[in-house]
């Protein structure tokens, strides 16, 4: 997959700016930038949520940039939300089984009983096992904890097997304890040499133990791209991003002068 | 009186709706200084924040804020009478400016300049986008905004659920010098947090929560410094995490 | 100063906040009322029939702003699709026709200074009757559908069914005629153009409540937290602000316009029957969409268009009058799928 | 049998038992209750519970609020009376007529719902609202087709008059007659429309929309069209709404504005719906059978309690059959608060409440 | 034996206030009918009501329960024509008399008539032609104004099929649902103001809206004035504005002079402290109907008896005497030309008889395909 000067403008902010970018497969991108530099708007701009202001995107050498959404998770752009978007009032199984039958464009059959269809329940059990969550099926999504609706938000992402896999900070607000599980399924994916994986993660460690390379968007621009050891050590990352912090009591007490 | 606590939960009980969530949480937030709790997910942390805020009811138990019984009063009262909050999922106004958001938030009215360019420097993001509706901030801004939101005014306790969570490690940073500065003020803060990095930086004393219940209390220093309790209580091990 | 707490200026990159527009207010919709006008006025040709039209059609949108400025309100501000709000303009214009009817005297007096003062005294019996019943509702029927659009439909459908029941239970199901106070009958005449004076007054009434509304709404912090109360309410509790007083207050602002505009409707119609705000729940509802869904400003406008559109269709081509809100709406949602100035997305 | 039900079983022994005594009461009918009155309501029953149920399709299923429903309940009706009283009254206009009202009830289903599902939910359901008025007063101004306001009231086949006789014969007291075997045709058509019904939500294309109700951002983000398949829905609700105005005017030998166009048979469509429980077609069934009997039946027992009352004047005169409407109006607020899951949801015991519309 | 009076109408619903009057009529005209006894022949008059809530579905429904649950023998009502219409074929299907009151639509002793159906009640044509008697004068223009669906349609052609002599010169039809008329009047205006002679708006309007504002525009500086037909007392309110009105109506309590319109107001007034209106009238006159064919067949109900005795039978109304035509079962009735006064004792104006439209004049067309 490939982005050629991407560009979205709300009113006269430019939010990503002329971003060109090619992702081969079997690689692990890193996406890293301070907050608000444009990553889930350039996630949401692959994936069709917006529509890009000038630019393409290419998909295996096709230009795939006006497609709407549903037609771009068909051609194999898989994404998982950063702020978890799931079906709240189904059970954590109908979850998963309608992104299989997504997949396998049975949405449009009226006349046949949901249940009949031995492959994609089989299908979805397989994806729940792997994120899980397969001793959880039977219980409604609004009803799970934070950690287990991310796990089930990667799972849907599974059942719908793409090519170009999103994450989006997909460990946000998990305790320390769960992270592993996702981290793992990462690899996992990763494995899979014709997987291209995107992911979006301000954990500096997490970025370490897992990125084949990083590039670093500030202000909508794509400020470096490389090899993770030389981006994180480059100074716009150590400085705009990582901010590196003398912890100091100067500071301290000069708000306390501003506002005792 | 000054080493009373500012809050103090004995024996909560909260459901929400047919299930039980805290079973008797025990906790005190000194007055001055941070008080973390902490917790896997799921272990009732927010729940308490809540409770004591008045959006959910304790069943049994009592909560005291600063000698005062607040337990059965309503969330405006609650909040009147000293304490901010910052929720779990930011609940910035999207339909709201920035400059609006923060217009509800100082409720004497006015915003006061000085802490106003205090928050400015240390949320930079939320001068740029002063006049923009709150609902096109990134997630790490919203978070800010959120934060930024209980500390425009000061009050006398401040209680925060993950704030540090979707933000670029910078801005972490300015997070922590927060609450380093806002403990120099006579405000008390009850945090919770999942980033120990954060936690082991601002911290004074600590509480540990599970399955609805404080399973440990003490100084940080303590458990910043004992790895098998942390193994224990957390399951992770610092070593692994800074 | 600490080093973290200035974010380092990466090069070339803006950052200034003037780079951002601010939420300007947008003319656009404003200039379509005029822009109605100046089309209409070769297709009607005659000066003074245009005229006439046009302050006409005017003077009727007023009317059918404050009628629906009470819905606009509950609507706009707390979300709440109130489908009873007919029952709260019947009552006022029932509840002027029991102030009216006694002061019979006045109403015919000779002496504008007494006419006015019934319809004032009306107004106010309106209103506050209007106010105490909202109040009620609010408690008792609304309050337990907060954010429920659809059960809010249902329950006010009912709570109105109930209201018009009540109405004939205590007034009686005959329509009862009202008569305009006696200065207030009758046109002015300007060359061949005739104005009803009750419509003059209509548009007076029309922009002060206008204004009233604007300023409340942008002045004060009113607007802002119940704004806010809708998005989230618990957060607003949270930051200290007892949002249910405010929403009561709203909801009983709302059905007390409503009461008012029951009593400029049924004054203008001159008989009132229990059905009465039925039969304006539909075009109440066309001009808050067009509005934008709880702008004041756009249903302002939106009431504008729909008089004048109504007296310019009807006059041209009869046959489209029928159809004329409808097609009004269809034409600024597809110019505008939100409306004319859409109250952000819900 | 649950092949039949679509493995969709109404889980509560309650429910049940009571879906079964009601199906038991709707065959029986005719012999169970032989007046004009009961027999009547009955057929009414099997009608409403069909367009209900097609309701139920669009509102709890997708989560798509329509106030457009009983414009295609009218188109349905209208087609076969201008087929019956245009053509010969036989079945091929019986036919024409149906398949007339089918195609433009499709038809205007999939125009509505191109053009206007994009939008946020309550402008649809404002559109809606402002079509079916359109509707109604283009109906009214087509008086030389529609009879305007009067309605139609035309001739039928043969064998659904009364005067039609199946022999001499009397089972059980009661006639063989042309009203019986309309009755028995409503009451089979009805079943397997329902049946149907059953079937289309719970195939995989059911699912879909319950999945686009909860969430349609998600939904279109794992690939479904949500245009296409809220306008399917809506397509399919419309024609089966229209099937069931066919129903109602063969049963009325009559159809006019009144019967089957108005806004307040749309608002009993709805209330049926959530007093039933949305999302469940069952509920349409209970939901319809208990408001039209108390529908039919509320003024009767007003009149008694009036009678009983009659010492205490106000109560009496709020409890005289006149104001059944008062009654039925607070019936409305009351089934809101204490059913929020509707009689199903109640009976299954479910737990935490939902509203689509939000 | 008792004789079962079903009296199917519109009691709950918009049409509740003129349903009530009819109701009260009804019971009134068989109390006047029988001398407040209650009964014919000793067979005692029992009435049932049945409500159909203005539905023409709950009508059939509740008619068929009359005619096969109650067992009644005879029908009265309904108030509006919708209902009426989809009621008719009950009648028949039951071969039982349904006499209509106060339904107006023309059909309903039109083509849409079958033999059970008598109608004590004025049809539209009635109306109209009365009101074109009474202003049909040789140089008058006349500009109409009505509701844009059948009934005004319908009520326009029958008045432009009485007049004679008068001209119309424009037919303007405005929305039933209808609150501005503003451009309604302009256009009336534009089209009356520039012709010769008298200049009248003739408005035939039933329901929602007060078309009656358009006097508010001043027409009289153009010399148009308005007119229209009778009706019930809270609408006559309107025409105190419209001093000099002229029209036809079917009833005022104040015109008719004889002796059971007097016994009428006079128990009326007792009764309830208010005049009756036009639907008293009307219902009195189906109860003294209903009375008068019963005691020509002696207390019998017999369907086909009680058609041999009503085709064709006159009987005292508060509107005088009224004949039920043979062929279509329509009731001939006098109407009255009348003319506005304004007295302040009233609320509404006061119509003044300026003379009565006796049955003969009107040439009520047959339009039933018998
Ligand atoms: N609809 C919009 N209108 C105006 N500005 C927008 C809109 N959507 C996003 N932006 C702006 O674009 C910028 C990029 O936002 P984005 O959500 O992509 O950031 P991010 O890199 O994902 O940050 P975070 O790490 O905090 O999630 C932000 O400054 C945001 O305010
Ligand atoms: N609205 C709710 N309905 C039902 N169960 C709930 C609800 N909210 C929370 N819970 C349950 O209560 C328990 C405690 O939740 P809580 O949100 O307090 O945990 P937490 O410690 O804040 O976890 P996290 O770190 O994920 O935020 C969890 O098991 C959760 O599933
Ligand atoms: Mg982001
Ligand atoms: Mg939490």
């Amino acid at each position: 997959m490939e982005t050629r000067g991407l560009t979205i403008r709300f009113g006269g902010h430019v939010a990503v700016n002329a971003v060109s970018c090619a992702f081969r497969a079997g690689e692990l991108t890193c996406i890293v930038g301070p907050n608000g530099a444009g990553k889930t708007t350039y996630f949401n701009l692959i994936s069709g949520q917006l529509p890009a202001s000038a630019g393409q995107i290419l998909l295996g050498g096709e230009d795939v940039t006006r497609l709407p959404v549903p037609e771009k998770t068909r051609r194999g752009i898989g994404r998982a939300f950063q702020l978890t978007s799931l079906f709240p009032n189904l059970t954590v199984f109908e979850n998963v089984r309608l992104a299989v039958q997504a997949r396998l464009h049975l949405g449009l059959d009226l006349f046949s009983v949901w249940s009949h269809h031995r492959k994609v329940r089989e299908q979805a059990e397989a994806c729940l096992e792997r994120v899980a969550l397969a001793d959880k099926r039977h219980q409604p999504v609004a009803a799970l904890p934070h950690g287990d609706q991310r796990k089930l938000e990667v799972g849907i992402l599974l059942a719908l097997q793409p090519r170009v896999f999103m994450f989006d900070e997909p460990t946000a607000g998990m305790s320390v304890d769960e992270v592993p599980v996702i981290l793992d399924l990462i690899h996992e994916i990763k494995q899979d040499r014709s997987k291209t994986v995107l992911l979006v993660e301000h954990k500096m460690d997490v970025v370490r133990s897992l990125a084949d390379r990083i590039i670093v968007l500030h202000n909508g621009t794509l400020m470096a791209d490389g090899d993770p050891a030389e981006v994180i050590a480059s100074p716009i990352v150590q400085q705009a991003y990582l901010g590196v912090a003398p912890p100091d009591g100067a500071g301290a007490g000069n708000a306390e002068a501003s506002h005792g | 009186m000054a080493d009373d606590p500012i809050l103090r939960l004995r024996g909560v009980h909260t459901h929400i709706g047919p299930y039980h969530i805290l079973h008797g949480v025990d906790l005190d937030v000194p007055r001055g200084g941070v008080t973390m709790l902490l917790g896997r997910n799921g272990a009732g942390k927010t729940t308490t924040l809540r409770t004591i805020m008045g959006l959910w009811r304790a069943g049994q138990g009592s909560v005291h804020f600063d000698g005062r019984d607040i337990t059965r009063l309503a969330t405006p009262a609650i909040a009147q009478a000293g304490i901010a909050y910052v929720p779990e999922n930011m609940s910035v106004f999207s339909d709201l400016t920035v400059a609006e958001n923060m217009r509800l938030a100082a409720r004497s009215g006015a915003i006061d300049e000085q802490r106003l360019d205090w928050v400015f420097r240390m949320f930079p993001a939320l001068k740029i986008f002063w006049h923009q509706r709150a609902g096109v901030l990134s997630g790490g801004q919203k978070q800010m905004l959120s934060v930024a939101r209980a500390i425009i005014e000061p009050r006398q306790l401040l209680i925060v659920d993950e704030p540090t969570k979707g933000l670029a490690p910078s801005i972490i940073q300015n997070m922590i010098s927060v609450f380093c500065e806002l403990k120099q003020t006579a405000v008390s803060i009850l945090l919770v947090e999942q980033n120990f990095h954060m936690a082991r930086s601002v911290g004074d004393t600590v509480a540990v929560m599970d399955d609805g219940r404080v399973v440990h209390a003490g100084t940080m220093a303590d458990l910043a410094g004992d790895e098998a309790l942390q193994q224990r209580l957390l399951g992770l091990s610092l070593a692994a995490h800074q | 100063m600490t080093t973290s707490s200035t974010l380092p200026e990466a090069p070339g990159v803006p950052s200034a906040p003037a780079d951002l527009p601010k939420v300007r207010l947008d003319w656009t919709p404003l200039a379509l009322a005029p822009l109605l006008m100046l089309l209409a006025y070769p297709l009607v040709g005659s000066g003074s029939t245009w005229l006439t039209l046009t302050v006409a059609g005017l003077a009727m949108g007023m009317i059918i702003f404050v009628v629906s400025s009470g819905l606009t309100l509950v609507f706009g501000l707390m979300d709440v699709l109130n489908f009873g709000h007919g029952a709260f303009i019947a009552l006022g214009a029932y509840v002027a026709a029991s102030v009216l009817l006694p002061l019979a005297p006045w109403v015919e007096a000779d002496n504008l200074a007494l006419n006015l003062g019934a319809f004032a005294l009306a107004i106010g019996a309106a209103m506050l009757a209007s106010g105490a019943v909202g109040l009620f509702f609010e408690r008792v029927v609304v309050r337990p559908v907060y954010g429920q659009h659809l059960k809010q439909i249902l329950i006010t459908m009912g709570g109105m069914i109930v209201a018009e029941q009540l109405i004939k239970a205590i007034w009686g199901p005959e329509t009862i005629a009202l008569q305009l106070p006696a200065g207030l009958r009758g046109a002015v005449l300007l060359g061949d153009a005739a104005i009803e004076k009750y419509r003059l007054l209509a548009v007076v009434l029309g922009l002060v409540i206008f204004i009233a509304m604007l300023l409340l709404l942008n002045r004060t912090r009113i607007g802002l937290l119940i704004r806010a109360g809708v998005e989230n309410r618990e957060m607003v509790e949270s930051l200290g602000y007892r949002i249910r007083r405010l929403f009561i207050g709203v909801f009983v602002a709302g059905a007390a316009l409503a009461g008012l505009g029951g009593v400029l409707w049924g004054l203008y119609q001159q008989n009132i029957t229990a059905s009465i705000g039925a039969q304006v729940n539909v075009l109440i509802f066309i001009v808050i969409i067009i509005g934008g869904l709880g702008s004041t400003t756009g249903c302002f406008v939106g009431a504008l268009l729909v008089g004048l559109m109504a007296n310019y269709t009807g006059f041209l081509f009869p046959k489209v009058a029928l159809f004329s809100n409808i097609l009004l709406m269809m034409l600024v949602l597809l110019w505008r799928p939100q409306g004319l100035y859409p109250v952000a997305k819900r | 049998m649950t092949r039949l039900l679509s493995g969709d079983l109404p889980r509560s022994r309650a429910l049940s038992v009571l879906l079964l005594l009601l199906l038991l009461a709707l065959a029986c009918a005719p012999f169970l209750f032989p007046g004009a009155r009961a027999l009547n309501m009955a057929a009414k029953i099997c009608i409403f519970v069909v367009l209900v149920a097609s309701y139920d399709l669009l509102l709890g299923y997708t989560g798509i609020v329509s106030f457009a429903h009983t414009m295609f309940f009218g188109i349905g009706g209208y087609g076969v009376a201008i087929a019956m009283s245009r053509m010969e009254p036989g079945w091929a206009a019986l036919a024409a007529g149906t398949l007339g009202a089918l195609l433009v009830a499709a038809l205007l289903a999939l125009v509505i719902g191109l053009f206007s599902l994009r939008v946020r939910a309550i402008f649809f359901a404002m559109i809606t609202l402002a079509v079916a008025t359109a509707f109604a007063t283009l109906v009214s101004q087509l008086s030389d087709w529609t009879g305007g306001e009067d309605g139609i009231s035309f001739k039928v086949p043969e064998v659904f008059t009364p005067g039609f006789s199946l022999g001499d014969t009397e089972w059980f007291g009661v006639p063989l007659n042309g009203k019986l075997f309309t009755y028995y045709f409503i009451f089979c058509a009805a079943l397997a429309l329902f049946l149907l019904l059953l079937r289309i939500v719970n195939s995989p294309f059911g699912r879909v929309l319950q999945a686009i109700r909860e969430n349609d951002f998600r939904a279109e983000a794992i690939g479904y069209r949500t245009v296409v398949f809220r306008t399917v829905s809506t397509v399919l609700s419309a024609v089966f709404a229209a099937l069931a105005g066919v129903l109602m005017a063969l049963w009325l030998r009559y159809n006019g504005p009144d019967t089957s166009l108005s806004f307040e048979i749309m608002v009993d469509i709805l209330l049926i719906v959530v007093i039933g429980g949305m999302g469940t077609l069952y509920g349409a069934v209970v939901g319809t059978a208990l408001f039209l009997v108390a529908q039919t039946y509320l003024q009767d027992v007003m009149k008694l309690a009036s009678d009983a009352t009659a010492a205490v004047p106000l109560l009496s005169g709020l409890l005289h059959p006149d104001r059944w409407l008062l009654w039925l109006g607070l019936l409305f607020i009351l089934s809101v608060y204490y059913f929020p899951q509707g009689i199903v949801g109640r009976l299954r015991g479910e737990g935490a409440g939902r509203d689509v519309a939000t | 034996k008792d004789i079962k009076i079903a009296h199917v109408y519109d009691k709950t619903g918009a049409l509740e206030a003129y349903a009530k009057q009819t109701q009260v009529g009804l019971m009134m005209g068989l109390e006047y009918a029988t001398n407040g006894t209650m009964t014919v022949n000793g067979n005692k008059l029992v009435v049932i009501e049945k409500d159909t809530q203005g539905k023409p579905d709950v009508a059939k429904a509740q008619l068929a329960a009359a005619y096969s649950d109650d067992r009644a023998d005879i029908a009265v009502g309904p108030t509006s024509s919708g209902t009426a219409l989809a009621m008719l074929p009950v009648a028949e299907e039951y071969k039982k008399i349904l006499l209509v009151e106060p339904a107006v639509a023309d059909s309903i002793t039109g083509e849409k008539w079958n033999r059970y159906i008598f109608r004590t009640g004025r049809n539209s044509s009635q109306d109209a032609i009365a009101n074109a008697v009474a202003l049909d004068k040789p140089g008058t223009q006349i500009a109409m104004l009505a509701q844009d669906y059948a009934f005004g349609r319908d009520g326009v052609k029958a008045f432009k099929g009485a007049l004679k002599n008068a001209k119309i010169v424009h037919e303007e039809y405005l929305p039933t649902n209808t609150t501005d008329f503003t451009a309604g009047a302009q256009r009336l205006f534009d089209s009356l103001k520039d012709k010769p002679g008298r200049k009248v708006i003739f408005i035939i309007w039933a329901g929602a809206g007060n078309p009656f504002k358009i006097a508010d525009l001043d027409p009289k500086r153009y010399g148009i004035e308005i007119a229209s037909g009778g009706n019930i007392l809270p609408a006559m309110t309107a025409y105190k504005n419209l001093p000099g009105m002229e029209g036809a109506t079917y009833y005022y309590f104040g015109i008719p002079k004889n002796k059971v319109n007097e016994w009428l107001v006079s128990n009326h007034y007792s009764k309830y402290k208010t005049p009756p209106d036009f639907f008293t009238a009307g219902g009195m006159s189906a109860g003294i109907a209903v009375v008068e064919a019963l005691k020509k067949t002696g207390g019998d109900t017999n369907t086909e008896k009680l058609i041999g005795a009503m085709e064709g039978m006159s009987f005292d109304t508060p509107k005088g005497k009224m004949i039920f035509r043979k062929e279509d079962h329509q009731a001939m009735q006098s109407m009255y030309h009348f003319k506005i006064k304004v007295d302040p004792a009233f609320a509404w104006g006061v119509p003044e008889l300026v003379r009565e439209i006796k049955p003969e004049e009107m040439n009520v067309p047959i339009r039933n395909k018998r």
